[in-house]
């Protein structure tokens, strides 16, 4: 079996508030193998792009880790120095933000920001470093790059700056991209020209894709594995046919009932009664218990725990209760 | 390369020597304003004149003492048979600070520039009908009338060169309408002990000492530099950090810390000039009082109950630390006129004054503005402001309006006040300059700072008679009738006559000059 | 309320925590604005400096030791007994010693404080009320009036106030005739302050105005034909009531010190009813004299007065967070 | 470039005739110029005379005309007080005010930009909050206290540095200058310190704010996502973006510590404009009031258009939209 590229156990992200703590991502581990795209789905709040800075070692204070671990390649990196860190950023992990207009320094060309982070991570010389921005802003399908890469960012359109983005990202060749929203705030006749630029880069480069997203259909045309976040857990993770096929949580199945509208926004998802719940007032036991239509009494009490259901599939619901006898999943799950 | 550092160190050395030594002689005068112009004709301003005594000379000169003595004119006398006509004899063997001669025509020249249309010194010879050079060294000035006292006009009239004038287009004075910059605004050409290096307006002047001057003792200031320095707390700084060596305008509360600081000394004297209230009279009501059927000033009752309660010795005391002669009389004791029982006032007595003002019809007092200036006179302002507790103790309600000069006067001279504070000075020494402005009905030239319209017919024909009357001993017995008049009545309310303060370094001792003429010639060091 | 700036990825409603207490003082108690007042100490100390100080001029008149303004109570032969005296001359007694005219300094601090405070609470609320109708005005109009009213706004920000404040006071003692002068001075001086002010509320609204009119619910009630003006009040300014309080909690220190720089230089209240400003300029002349309490005591109450006030203002911007542009 | 700055041009103009009409109202009716320029002792019919010849009696709207057309040649006419043709007196005290208020605003900018970058990077630390809780104090503090005080302090008490006065000053051409002498420059000193306090505390809030706002934006997350060191971060790309709105207000900030400077002028007796402005105020010389007014408004108008030119050379976006400020 080959090693995973990224391996995540049971990270937890907390923010101290005056209230007391408050939990944004909990307990979740999951892998993702080289070459593998991940899609990490879930409502506005459900801990994904959280998931995402806290690999990056980029969660604003006074959030911290509170648990866990981050490793890349058989190394820890959640508690590195910031020095260390800093050269796994854009060089090990590259990261594509939601908003390309507002990603880009507006006051910096193309040209400084691409040269600049390549020769931070690169030893390249600025004319090296200047032909390698344009071949990545050719590859990431900028048209006329060799003179467009003089522009500054307001002189492009948003699909064109998240290719910017994109090259951005790629341009140490990261092993991990981690994609956060990609394409959210772009209109949805570019949405799959730039997820395609991206996966096709990745592939070319062999890296793995981290791809957060609210978008059922993105992750259902590009991912391998899919990860359902709820309230700052994983409520099912698994090979993306199989969660579509036959979502066992019952959240899940939910939310593929959406797949068929291209592009739906979960956000105003009506498949599912009523909405997720605030981080502070996550209610006892499954935090999906208000909302599911299978709720049990045991739902309200004790929450449940991450069970492999098949190889590579995991599904935190009661529904699938612990059986001692399937230790299968017991490698990639630490003891509870 | 070392060698020459060293001499050329040692050259700055010694020049440095020679600088701190010819510094000895030099001296850094401070005080609040500028000479406005160094036109000698243009404005009539005290610390103008001050400053322009020092490069040219007029004819006659007043010592501290206030009595005239000779300057460019060594005698002057009325001419024989002609009581309107003063003949003045000049000072041989002068020359201006361009090698030009002084002769007569030089004053015949500054006398007719002086009473010249846009002269401002042109009220002191409006009574002047010709000049006339009679020789090089006799000028004959024929008046419209006998002017006896005509001399004492002259203190402040500066004599210019004629040829200097005309060869730089300065015969006239200047005109501001005209726009056009006249150059004796900026340079001058004249007798005095000093000769002007460098002038930046009011932030410093350079005067050398003038190696011709015919005086035969040698003032000990060789350099002057003139500093003016409006804030009065700057200006105490600097003198208490050693970065001038002589203040002209002390605040009456620094006088106690300067004479107690090592190496500074405090001169103080009277000035010629006195403090006082005016009011309105007449019957129309008081634009700010509460008292719309009448007007309460135009009561002698309410007047006397004002000088009962106003206590000037606590003014005196407090206001003006000690600093100041107070007075019943509004006229400074230089001026011939003046009596010690003139001078003299009353004791407050609060009651008395309570009384007076009920038997006058006014048991609950009433309320009115006073006016006063806030950067004329020797803390104008706080002055006022104890004036205004003292009459509020008696139930007149007084609200105070501080203003800059320049915005008071003029409500004096419009009669717009109706109870105010001004200062007077009187250049001449003679009571008639008082009478003529102040007493006097507001009528032509007469009466120009009357500012509360006080008329009495009797009074101004005994005034006007003044300016025509030779026999000197009739004449002072005419002002004094005035005076009694005047005190009687009212008129005014005096309250002090100011007190000058220099402070200066201790080596130096200037006396108090009583119009505020300091000459630096006068200035002595102690070694 | 720091963590709602620096946490991106939670959406903001979730750090919002859900209202607990009950009844209005213990929800207003349990409130986040009064939560980052409790915990800094600064916070609490300016509030305190500033509440006494504004409690003891409002009650001056009840409280101060004496009447500065009764001629009666006083004597000019009191003038300056130094601190913790008593007069020579009466038997008042000067905590803060007497000034030049024998007045408690204690008492004209307080009884000046309410001239300063007076000034300068009157002279923000008029800046407040100007700019932000004229901010409102051009953000939701837009087009040619509010390019007018923002050029006039450029201007008066490129002047500073206290030479705008110099001009308006020269215009209006031009005005307005000599006998009225003092009455009126302290209006004149709300005036003046109150016009070299209102520029940084204009703007600010304006801003906030243009934003919210792009919103739905705004095109929604113009759609159905509610008066601008109602639409201004009800859905605008509550938005943008935060700015506001934050400008007008600096405008206010603002507004003390230059009242008390204008009274320095002399156009200010009459050194009758003096304000602070004014007593610096009377105790400035006793710098050097030795009457060091003529000077001091004033000083430490307009600066203490004037930093309270900035540090209120301060910790509102924190905590209010507004976009100030 | 042109067509925006011509358009700047015509507003500056428009601009200065409404600042020349407030300037020739205000000044016309305040106070009585005539009662300025005389002695106490000037008799009334001499006034009288005085005023029909400098004009005063014709009608307002002539005035203003001759006003505006004087103004045009940089013509103000003669001071009341001082008798010299205004221009001259102006150009003549402009070098040390542009030399205090160069010096100020050089303080204030240098320190202004360092204080405001530390607070930001730093927003935890003690230091940070000792700045924060000084710059408070120094706008709480009016800057003629402020003066006072450093004169007591430093030139009488300690006798450290001069009271009053700009020192020996040096002649270079009709420029004088201070910068070239011991004295010139220790008197510069105090002057200096006392007027770029405010506006330094002014800039430093001001970065501090821009900064820390700048530093929560997605560029700078995205810029620390590519492990772009913290000096590139904070210095390159968060100092830069930062600097755009501070250049504005400072540009405008800077402009008025000119004018800022009668206070300090006063207080130290600084030979400038503004002191000659508040000397002519208290005598009501209209025609340097006047003059000082429109002075100001031209510094203002030329540092706008000085400012606007920088902002579009250091923001590129607006190149494209051709100016449009906010």
């Amino acid at each position: 079996m080959t090693e995973p590229l990224l391996s995540v156990r049971n990270l937890t992200v907390e923010f101290p508030t005056r209230r007391g703590i408050l939990t944004a991502v909990q307990d979740i581990s999951f892998d993702i193998m080289p070459g593998e795209v991940l899609g990490v789905v879930g409502e506005s709040g459900a801990g994904k792009s959280m998931t995402g800075s806290a690999i990056m070692g980029l969660i604003d204070r006074p959030g911290r880790i509170a648990q866990g671990e981050v490793i890349l390649q058989g190394r820890r990196i959640d508690n590195l120095p910031d020095a260390e860190m800093r050269k796994i950023r854009g060089r090990k992990i590259g990261m594509i933000f939601q908003d390309p207009l507002t990603s880009l320094n507006p006051l910096y060309r193309i040209s400084e920001q691409l040269i600049e982070t390549i020769r931070t991570h690169l030893p390249l010389s600025e004319t090296e470093a200047r032909k390698k921005a344009i071949g990545l802003l050719d590859d990431v399908g900028i048209p006329d790059a060799s003179r467009r890469i003089d522009d500054y960012p307001h002189q492009f359109s948003g699909g064109m700056r998240q290719r910017v983005v994109i090259a951005l990202a790629l341009c140490a060749g990261p092993d991990l991209v981690i994609a956060d929203e990609p394409t959210t705030a772009l209109d949805v006749s570019v949405q799959a020209q730039i997820i395609d630029v991206m996966k096709r880069l990745c592939a070319e480069n062999g890296a793995s894709i981290m791809l957060v997203t609210h978008d059922m259909g993105v992750i259902a045309e590009t991912a391998d594995c899919v990860a359902v976040m709820y309230a700052g857990r994983i409520a099912e993770i698994g090979p993306v046919r199989d969660v579509i096929k036959d979502a066992q949580h019952p959240y899940s199945s939910g939310l593929m009932g959406a797949i068929p509208r291209l592009g739906a926004n979960l956000d105003r998802l009506t498949q599912i009664p009523g909405s997720m719940p605030r981080l502070s007032a996550i209610p006892r036991g499954c935090a999906f218990n208000p909302r599911c239509p299978h709720v049990m009494d045991k739902c309200h009490i004790d929450q449940p725990q991450a069970v492999q259901t098949a190889p590579g599939r995991r599904v935190a619901c009661w529904l699938y209760p612990p059986q001692d006898s399937t230790g299968t999943n017991a490698e990639r799950q630490t003891a509870q | 390369m070392t060698r020459q550092i060293l001499s050329l160190s040692a050259m700055l050395l010694s020049s440095t020597l020679i600088v701190s030594q010819a510094s000895a002689e030099t001296i850094r005068w401070a005080r609040a304003s500028d000479a406005l112009t160094l036109d000698p004709h243009s404005q009539n301003q005290g610390p103008t004149h001050n400053f322009a005594h020092h490069v040219y000379e007029t004819l006659m000169d007043r010592d501290v003492e206030g009595t005239l003595t000779p300057r460019l004119a060594t005698s002057w006398a009325i001419k024989d048979g002609a009581p309107d006509t003063w003949v003045f004899t000049l000072r041989e063997g002068v020359t201006f600070h361009d090698g030009a001669a002084f002769t007569a025509e030089d004053v015949v020249f500054s006398l007719d520039r002086a009473r010249s249309e846009k002269s401002n010194m042109r009220q002191l010879h409006v009574d002047v009908a010709e000049v006339t050079a009679v020789d090089d060294y006799t000028v004959e000035v024929r008046m419209t009338g006998p002017s006896p006292l005509y001399p004492n006009n002259l203190t402040n009239t500066f004599i210019m060169d004629k040829d200097w004038s005309e060869a730089n287009n300065v015969v006239e004075v200047q005109d501001y309408a005209a726009g056009e910059d006249n150059f004796a605004v900026r340079n001058t050409n004249g007798t005095g002990p000093y000769i002007l290096q460098s002038r930046e307006v009011d932030v410093r002047s350079v005067l050398t000492v003038n190696d011709n001057h015919w005086a035969e003792t040698k003032p000990e200031v060789t350099e002057i530099i003139y500093l003016p320095i409006s804030d009065a707390a700057t200006r105490v700084a600097a003198l208490l950090s050693g970065e001038v060596d002589i203040v002209q305008d002390v605040p009456v509360q620094d006088i106690e810390r300067l004479s107690g600081t090592d190496g500074i000394k405090v001169e103080t004297g009277a000035e010629n000039r006195v403090i006082y209230f005016g009011y309105k009279f007449g019957d129309a009501p008081l634009a700010s009082s509460n008292i719309t059927d009448s007007n309460p000033f135009n009561s002698p009752a309410v007047r006397e109950a004002m000088e009962l309660a106003i206590d000037r010795d606590a003014i005196k005391a407090v206001v003006m630390r000690g600093q100041s002669f107070p007075t019943g009389i509004p006229n400074p004791p230089f001026v011939a006129g003046w009596t010690p029982e003139l001078d003299a006032y009353p004791a407050v007595d609060l009651d008395r004054a309570k009384a007076l003002l009920a038997e006058a019809g006014y048991p609950d007092g009433f309320s009115v503005t006073l006016d006063t200036p806030n950067n004329r006179y020797v803390n104008d302002e706080a002055i006022s402001q104890a004036v205004v507790g003292m009459l509020g103790r008696i139930g007149i309600n007084v609200t105070l309006a501080s203003r800059p000069v320049a915005q008071h006067s003029p409500l004096v001279t419009s009669n717009e006040t109706d109870f105010y504070m001004l200062g007077w000075g009187v250049p001449t020494f003679d009571s008639a300059y008082v009478f003529n402005d102040l007493v006097h009905s507001k009528e032509g030239s007469y009466g120009a700072y009357n500012g509360g319209l006080y008329s009495n017919p009797a009074l101004d024909a005994m005034i006007k008679s003044l300016g025509t009357e030779t026999d000197l001993e009739a004449r002072a017995a005419t002002v004094a009738e005035i005076w009694d008049v005047v005190k009687a009545d009212r008129v005014l309310l005096p309250i002090h006559n100011q007190v000058l303060a220099y402070a200066m370094n201790d080596r130096i001792t200037l006396p108090v000059h009583p119009e505020n003429q300091p000459l630096m010639t006068s200035v002595t060091f102690a070694d | 309320m720091e963590n709602r700036k620096l946490v991106k990825d939670i959406p903001e409603q979730d750090l919002i925590v859900p209202v607990r207490a009950e009844g209005r003082l213990a929800r207003a108690l349990d409130s986040d604005i009064f939560y980052s007042w409790r915990t800094s100490p600064v916070t609490v100390v300016a509030t305190f400096v500033a509440l006494s100080l504004i409690l003891l001029a409002v009650f001056a008149p009840l409280i101060a030791p004496y009447n500065p303004f009764n001629p009666a109570s006083l004597n000019l032969m009191d003038g300056f007994t130094p601190p913790a005296s008593t007069g020579a001359f009466t038997d008042n007694y000067f905590l803060m010693g007497a000034d030049n005219q024998g007045r408690d300094v204690l008492s004209t601090i307080m009884y000046g404080s309410r001239v300063s405070l007076f000034v300068g609470i009157l002279a923000t609320l008029f800046a407040m009320t100007l700019g932000v109708s004229l901010g409102l005005i051009a953000g939701y109009n837009g087009g040619t009036i509010d390019a007018v009213i923002m050029r006039v706004t450029d201007i008066q920000l490129s002047f500073p106030a206290i030479l705008i404040a110099l001009l308006i006071f020269g215009i209006a003692r031009g005005l307005i005739p000599a006998n009225q002068q003092e009455s009126m001075a302290v209006w004149v001086l709300i005036l003046a302050i109150g016009l070299s002010n209102w520029a940084q509320f204009a703007r600010t609204v304006r801003g906030a105005t243009m934003v919210e009119r792009q919103k739905d619910y705004v095109s929604a009630a113009r759609i159905m034909g509610v008066h601008p003006i109602l639409i201004l009040l009800r859905h605008v300014l509550p938005n943008v009531l935060g700015p506001v309080l934050v400008i007008g909690t600096i405008s206010l220190a603002l507004a003390i010190i230059e009242e008390a720089t204008l009274s320095f230089l002399g156009v200010g209240v009459p050194p009758t009813q003096p304000s602070l400003g004014t007593l610096i300029r009377i105790g400035q002349q006793f710098l050097f004299s030795g009457e060091w309490w003529i000077l001091f005591f004033p000083a430490v109450t307009l600066i203490a007065l004037a930093l309270s006030v900035n540090l209120l203002g301060d910790w509102l911007r924190d905590a209010l967070n507004p976009k100030l542009r | 470039m042109l067509a925006f700055i011509i358009r700047r041009l015509a507003q500056s103009v428009v601009v200065m005739l409404f600042v020349a009409l407030i300037a020739f109202v205000v000044f016309r009716y305040v106070g009585d110029p005539i009662a300025s320029m005389v002695g106490v002792d000037t008799r009334l019919e001499d006034q009288e005379i005085m005023r029909e010849r400098l004009g005063l009696n014709d009608s307002v709207i002539v005035q203003f005309l001759r006003f505006i057309g004087n103004a045009m040649q940089g013509e103000f006419g003669i001071s009341y007080r001082l008798q010299q043709p205004v221009t001259e007196l102006i150009l003549s005290r402009l070098p040390a005010t542009i030399e205090l208020a160069f010096v100020s605003a050089t303080i204030a900018l240098v320190f202004g930009v360092i204080f405001g970058v530390y607070t930001a990077l730093r927003p935890k630390a003690w230091s940070s909050a000792g700045i924060m809780a000084l710059s408070l104090v120094g706008v709480s503090l009016p800057t003629f206290l402020i003066g006072i005080g450093l004169i007591y302090i430093f030139a009488v008490e300690l006798g450290w540095l001069p009271s009053f006065g700009r020192g020996d000053v040096v002649d270079l051409g009709w420029w004088r200058t201070g910068f070239l002498t011991e004295s010139g420059l220790k008197s510069l000193i105090l002057p200096a310190i006392t007027l770029s306090l405010f506006q330094l505390t002014l800039i430093m809030r001001l970065v501090r704010a821009e900064m820390l706002e700048v530093l929560r934006t997605e560029y700078i997350r995205f810029a620390k996502a590519r492990g772009l060191s913290q000096r590139a971060i904070n210095f390159g790309h968060a100092l830069k973006n930062t600097m755009v709105p501070v250049i504005t207000i400072t540009g405008l900030q800077l402009g008025s510590v000119i004018a800022f400077a009668i206070v300090t002028e006063t207080v130290f007796q600084w030979p400038g404009v503004g002191s000659l402005f508040i000397v002519s105020v208290q005598v009501v010389d209209v025609p340097v009031m006047a003059a000082y007014l429109m002075f100001i408004a031209l510094v203002f108008v030329l540092i706008n258009l000085v400012v606007d030119i920088l902002y579009y050379v250091v923001d590129p976006r607006l190149r494209v939209d051709g100016g449009a400020g906010k």
